[in-house]
């Protein structure tokens, strides 16, 4: 069993309003020193061994439906979990 | 003409939709559900709104690869009229049947009134009926309606008049003021603002009656003879 | 891992461990007495939430005895999902509301959306197409940075979930007031439609027949949700965490359209949602309500986590969850329909004739009892009831008129108070229009939504003014019925009936107890005269924080007919030239007003007086009026008086004006909130018809001056330009939200 | 100059409906292998040094804004950004 966690995040050159938002949250909530906030999802997948190649099963899944790579970068990590 | 309004099990303007096409304008229209196999036996086919698969990850990204979304693709290729309005607009843009993407809603709410559109050209299958330039109003109801595409794609959809819709007040920080694009063809439109809430005086409105009567008529032209 | 070493009987019995599940001494010997052995574990479990105020309606009982329940079109009164009112041509209309106030002061965002997807469960399982939702809301000030989170995540909870769904948002109200701060109140209504032949009720009947959960699988959420939602709100209310459920609105819209699928298969025998403690509740009820006896194996309850025990199972309150007992051998039948939708009926239990509430885990029986003690037998509570000081104290007040120099101003500001405020903020993030039926959107009287196919529509409306209720519980309970009525009539409706929320302190306190049945008297009597039964409602008790009890808030949703599409009339002023009629005489009533409030930062005072009678009269008079087809417009006047009234009439026109003329007092005719009193625009050509038909002052004119001008006599006592009257009331909200985050 | 990855996941016994969607829909992708999905937020914040502890500030941001303690864990990470 593989615990793969996802990072999918807004491409640079696309603007984050609710990144945005959350900066101005905090500045008005006295955080001043917090000068940018860049928000995406975090999601961990827990997969089964298989024949596929869990890289590729991975990259697919990734731009088939959980980036959108039109405005959306994503990365990831593996881990393997030791059976209980 | 005959139309289908596909359902997915989280659509919600689908009755809306069905309604528009058989009380107002008066065309034959039923309900196909996302599981079907054929769409051979329509001349016309209708993305509705709503959220398709709940949506909670991306507007339109499950959706997709519903089976349904095949039969669309091969009859965006036999050149059929194909509208997808609201989540049938995100649906179109994640199935890579229309460029670009869509990102929240600059006020980070979902946002629901009428809001004056600007026909940017009359020379589609889809607004035939409207002035060039003419001010038209619609109701938008949606939480990501903030379209985006790159720079290159842009300078494209400009350069083919493929900006059908713009906002006259920009109501969810859409690039361009975009509400509605149409695919190079000429046959695929998306758009966020929804025509099938703008058919009847006693809602408020009747201007989205149009739209669909375009559709209508150049099917009718294209299609029937001694039309 | 969670290894289940559960008290045994006896433990529970001297530790008194049923006291942290919120049963009494007395209330553990009653069980004792009744099953004749001590409870288990779960068993202990099954009657502290059967038992909870929540559930059994063990203190507020006595109190709805009062309402008047029936009537002529009554079809189904309190006691089901939701009650009915028949509308005519086999159609009825299918409303009720609730409340989901605590879990939404401590995650607003689900605690409210929950709340929505809770009511709308309600009237799917009467059989009914849910057509529209209305909500009424109560904060504490939006200065306070924790009410502009809470009322901005409730607002954002109630639209992911209705927009999500399909049901359009069509109404509701908010007001805002420090007794709030820390308790705000989220009561959520829905409305649906239904032909007679397929009304359904949550009843378990048939020996042998099948019991079927469908929908969400069952998690450890909201365990005890109903005893905690029965409990005041304290520092420690952060612990009772798991109390708040997410919800999944997909699944409901799932879970909807499989039903109303359903309700047409005559394999069906009975339906009900698993709303406040879930499982326990649903099964319980509606064996009970059968006269039969129910057993399940909650081995086969389909559950989200591991290792869930049999007393978890049972309270658990995760939501998009039904119960359905269907006949013996139709059950594939059943799963063929749900898995169309995805989902997986199954097979759980199944009805017995000996009354008892049996249940099955692991092989072993781990509770078995009367399902009456459960369902039926709670006590019930007559709580002693007692006369606050203050209210003496406000009756012997004299009615005062507050000093105002500038009456401009005054008016701007009224108009920029949040409780007076356009809501648009609010009801754009509601879809509104889904289902393209809504006439009437948000932002007149009452919202007006038209029945498909037919020359019908329904009007509806929540009210309530609490500051009125406050200073006088049994005159503020009528007026807000009043009110109510008000509202629908103006849109061109006939009031049917109503379903409440009372929203109150502790009721364990005696004053507080005396205001739940003053209100409850004078929602009795309004009801009565103005013939709306009450057919369903809800109780919310212990709002309070720290010890201080909200304002007394029985809200009111009420539902109209209107019988042709050409009787909707809004509140806006159409064309210039119309006449501007004042119905109602107006007196020197400022006690709980918006001005009270904007001078001395508080109320105090008698509230307005309300002659029922005369209120009922005036109604009828408006309402034929509009149906005679000579109304232009109708307003009701509340909040901030006439000056308020007559400016919202001119905010949808482009470039209307009016000029009008008052007498007497100025301030008061302007400002007072005297009751029972109508704003209306006639035709000139109709003002002889008119006014044989209607007891109304002309006080004006409409005009194309873009200015509201108000002279007393012959001196001029008030000029604006509409555009800066609407720039204030439309610019509030957000500017309040916006200006310190 | 320090970026802050701040992680926002739902407590494990609340419910993730958008993880459950996107769990179901792989398998229905033919990924029978991902059994599970949990979906969170992701959050960079670019946060300048200041007289206030760190720790504390990020801890404060995440109680009071970023996550609600209610139905939501987080965690976070600290990263040291050189000056370009
Ligand atoms: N304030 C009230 N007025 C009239 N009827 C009420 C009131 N509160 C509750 N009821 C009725 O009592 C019954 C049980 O209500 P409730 O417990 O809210 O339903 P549910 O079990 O679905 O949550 C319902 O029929 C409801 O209409
Ligand atoms: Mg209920």
């Amino acid at each position: 069993m593989f615990k793969v966690k996802v990072y999918v995040t807004l491409r640079e050159s696309v603007l984050d309003p609710q990144g945005k938002a959350v900066t101005q949250s905090l500045n008005s909530l006295n955080y001043q020193e917090v000068t940018d906030v860049r928000i995406g999802k975090y999601m961990e997948l827990m997969i089964e061994k298989s024949d596929r190649d869990l890289d590729e099963v991975v990259n697919e899944i990734c731009t088939k439906l959980l980036a959108n790579p039109v405005i959306e970068d994503y990365r990831y990590e593996v881990e393997e979990c030791v059976a209980q | 003409m005959k139309f289908a309004v596909i359902v997915f099990p989280g659509s919600n303007c689908d009755v809306d939709m069905f309604h528009a096409i058989q009380d107002e304008l008066g065309e034959e229209v039923e309900y196909v559900w996302h599981d079907t196999e054929s769409l051979a036996e329509y001349d016309g086919i209708l993305l509705p709104g709503g959220f398709s698969y709940g949506d909670y990850l991306r507007s339109g990204a499950i959706a997709r690869f519903s089976n349904v979304m095949k039969e669309v693709v091969k009859a965006a290729e036999a050149g059929k009229p194909i509208l997808g309005v609201c989540n049938g607009f995100q649906i179109l843009l994640e199935a890579g049947l229309l460029p670009g993407a869509m990102r929240r809603n600059e006020s980070l709410s979902f946002i629901c009134k009428p809001v004056e559109l600007k026909v940017e050209t009359n020379r589609t299958i889809f607004t035939a009926e409207y002035e060039q330039g003419q001010t038209i109003t619609i109701p938008v109801a949606h939480g990501e309606g903030n379209y985006y595409c790159d720079e290159q794609t842009l300078a494209q959809l400009k350069e083919n008049n493929q900006i059908v819709f713009t906002y006259q007040q920009n109501p969810n920080g859409s690039l361009e003021d975009i509400a509605g694009i149409i695919n190079e063809k000429g046959n695929v439109l998306g758009m966020m603002p929804h025509p099938e809430r703008a058919v009847d005086e006693l809602l408020g409105g009747a201007d989205g009656l149009k739209l669909f009567q375009s559709i209508v008529k150049t099917w009718r032209e294209a299609n029937v003879v001694n039309a | 891992m969670l290894l289940t070493l559960e008290p045994n009987p006896n433990q529970i019995k001297t530790e008194k461990l049923y006291q942290q599940m919120g049963l009494s001494d007395e209330e553990f010997a009653m069980i004792e007495d009744i099953i004749g052995r001590t409870p288990n574990y779960t068993e202990t479990g099954l009657f502290s939430v059967m038992w909870s105020e929540h559930c059994s309606y063990k203190n507020s009982k006595p109190v709805l005895k009062k309402f008047p329940v029936t009537g002529e079109r009554v079809l189904q009164g309190p006691g089901e999902g939701a009650g009915i009112v028949d509308i005519g041509d086999g159609q009825a209309v299918v409303f009720k509301i609730e409340s989901h106030n605590h879990p939404s002061a401590i995650e607003p965002y689900q605690g409210a959306a929950t709340g929505v997807g809770g009511i709308i469960r309600d009237v799917f399982s009467m059989g009914a197409r849910p057509i529209a939702m209305l909500n009424s809301l109560r904060f504490g000030e939006l200065d306070s940075a924790r009410v502009r989170y809470l009322f901005k995540e409730v607002v954002a909870g109630i639209a992911g979930y209705g927009n999500c769904i399909g049901i359009p948002t069509v109404g509701g109200e908010v007001q805002f007031d420090p007794s709030y701060d820390g308790n705000p109140l989220v009561n959520a209504m829905c409305v649906g439609l239904i032909n007679h032949e397929d009304i359904k009720k949550g009843q378990a009947h048939g020996l042998g027949n099948t019991v079927m959960y469908v929908g969400a699988k069952t998690g450890r959420d909201g365990i005890h949700g109903a005893t905690f939602a029965s409990e005041e709100l304290t520092e420690q209310s952060d612990e009772k965490r798991p109390a708040v459920q997410v919800g999944d609105p997909f699944m409901e819209k799932l879970l909807l359209e499989a039903c109303l699928e359903l309700i047409h298969s005559d394999a069906l025998v009975g339906i009900q949602d698993m709303g406040a403690a879930g499982l326990a509740s649903s099964s319980s009820e509606m064996a009970s309500k059968a006269g039969m006896g129910i057993e399940m194996n909650l081995d086969l309850v389909p559950q989200r986590e591991t290792g869930m025990t049999a007393y978890e199972m049972m309270l658990s309150e995760s939501q998009e969850r039904m119960l359905i007992v269907v006949k013996k051998g139709r059950e594939q039948e059943i799963n063929d329909l749900f898995s169309k939708y995805d989902l997986e009926a199954v097979a759980i239990g199944k009805v017995t004739d000996d009354k008892q509430f049996r249940l099955i885990h692991k092989g072993e029986v781990v509770a078995d009892l009367p399902v009456d003690a459960l369902a039926e037998d709670a006590p019930v509570y007559h709580k002693p009831s007692k006369e606050p000081a203050y209210f003496a104290e406000f009756q012997a007040t004299e009615n005062e008129v507050p000093q105002v120099d500038d009456l401009k101003d005054t008016l701007l500001k009224l108009l920029s108070q949040p409780t007076i405020a356009s809501k648009e903020w609010i009801y754009e993030q509601y879809d509104y229009m889904v289902r393209t039926n809504t006439v009437v959107s948000p932002g007149s009287d009452a919202a007006v939504t038209r029945i498909r196919g037919t020359r019908k529509a329904l009007a509806m409306t929540t009210d309530c003014n609490s500051r009125y209720v406050y200073l006088d519980p049994e005159t503020g309970g009528k007026i807000a019925v009043a009110e109510a009525a008000r509202n629908i009539v103006c849109s061109g409706a006939e009031p049917l009936a109503i379903t409440d929320n009372l929203n109150f302190g502790n009721p364990e306190k005696p004053e507080v107890f005396w205001q739940i049945e003053k209100a409850a008297d004078g929602i009795s009597e309004a009801c009565r005269v103005l013939e709306t039964p009450v057919i369903g409602g809800n109780v919310s008790l212990y709002n309070e924080t720290s010890g201080t009890a909200i304002y007394p808030t029985p809200v009111i949703g009420m539902v109209g007919l209107v019988t042709d599409l050409d009787h909707i009339t809004t509140q806006h002023f159409k064309t210039s030239g119309d006449l501007i009629y004042l119905v109602g005489e107006t007196k020197p009533e400022f006690g709980g007003s918006e001005l009270q409030k904007l001078l001395y930062g508080k109320i105090f005072g008698k509230a307005p007086e309300l002659n029922i009678e005369m209120e009922k009269e005036r109604q009828g008079q408006v309402l034929a009026a509009i149906r005679a087809g000579l109304i232009q417009s109708a307003h009701d006047l509340s909040e901030g008086g006439l000056a308020v009234a007559l400016s919202e009439c001119l905010f949808a026109g482009e470039g209307l004006g009016a000029d009008v003329n008052i007498t007497g007092d100025s301030i008061s005719a302007l400002f007072s909130e005297t009751q029972s009193r109508f704003l209306l625009s006639v035709k000139k050509e109709h003002q002889a018809e008119f006014e044989s038909l209607v007891d109304a002052s002309l006080i004006g004119e409409v005009n194309e001056s873009a200015a509201l001008r108000v002279l007393n006599g012959t001196v001029p006592v008030l000029e604006s330009l509409v555009d800066e009257l609407k720039a204030a009331w439309k610019g509030a909200i957000p500017c309040l939200l916006k200006s310190r985050d």
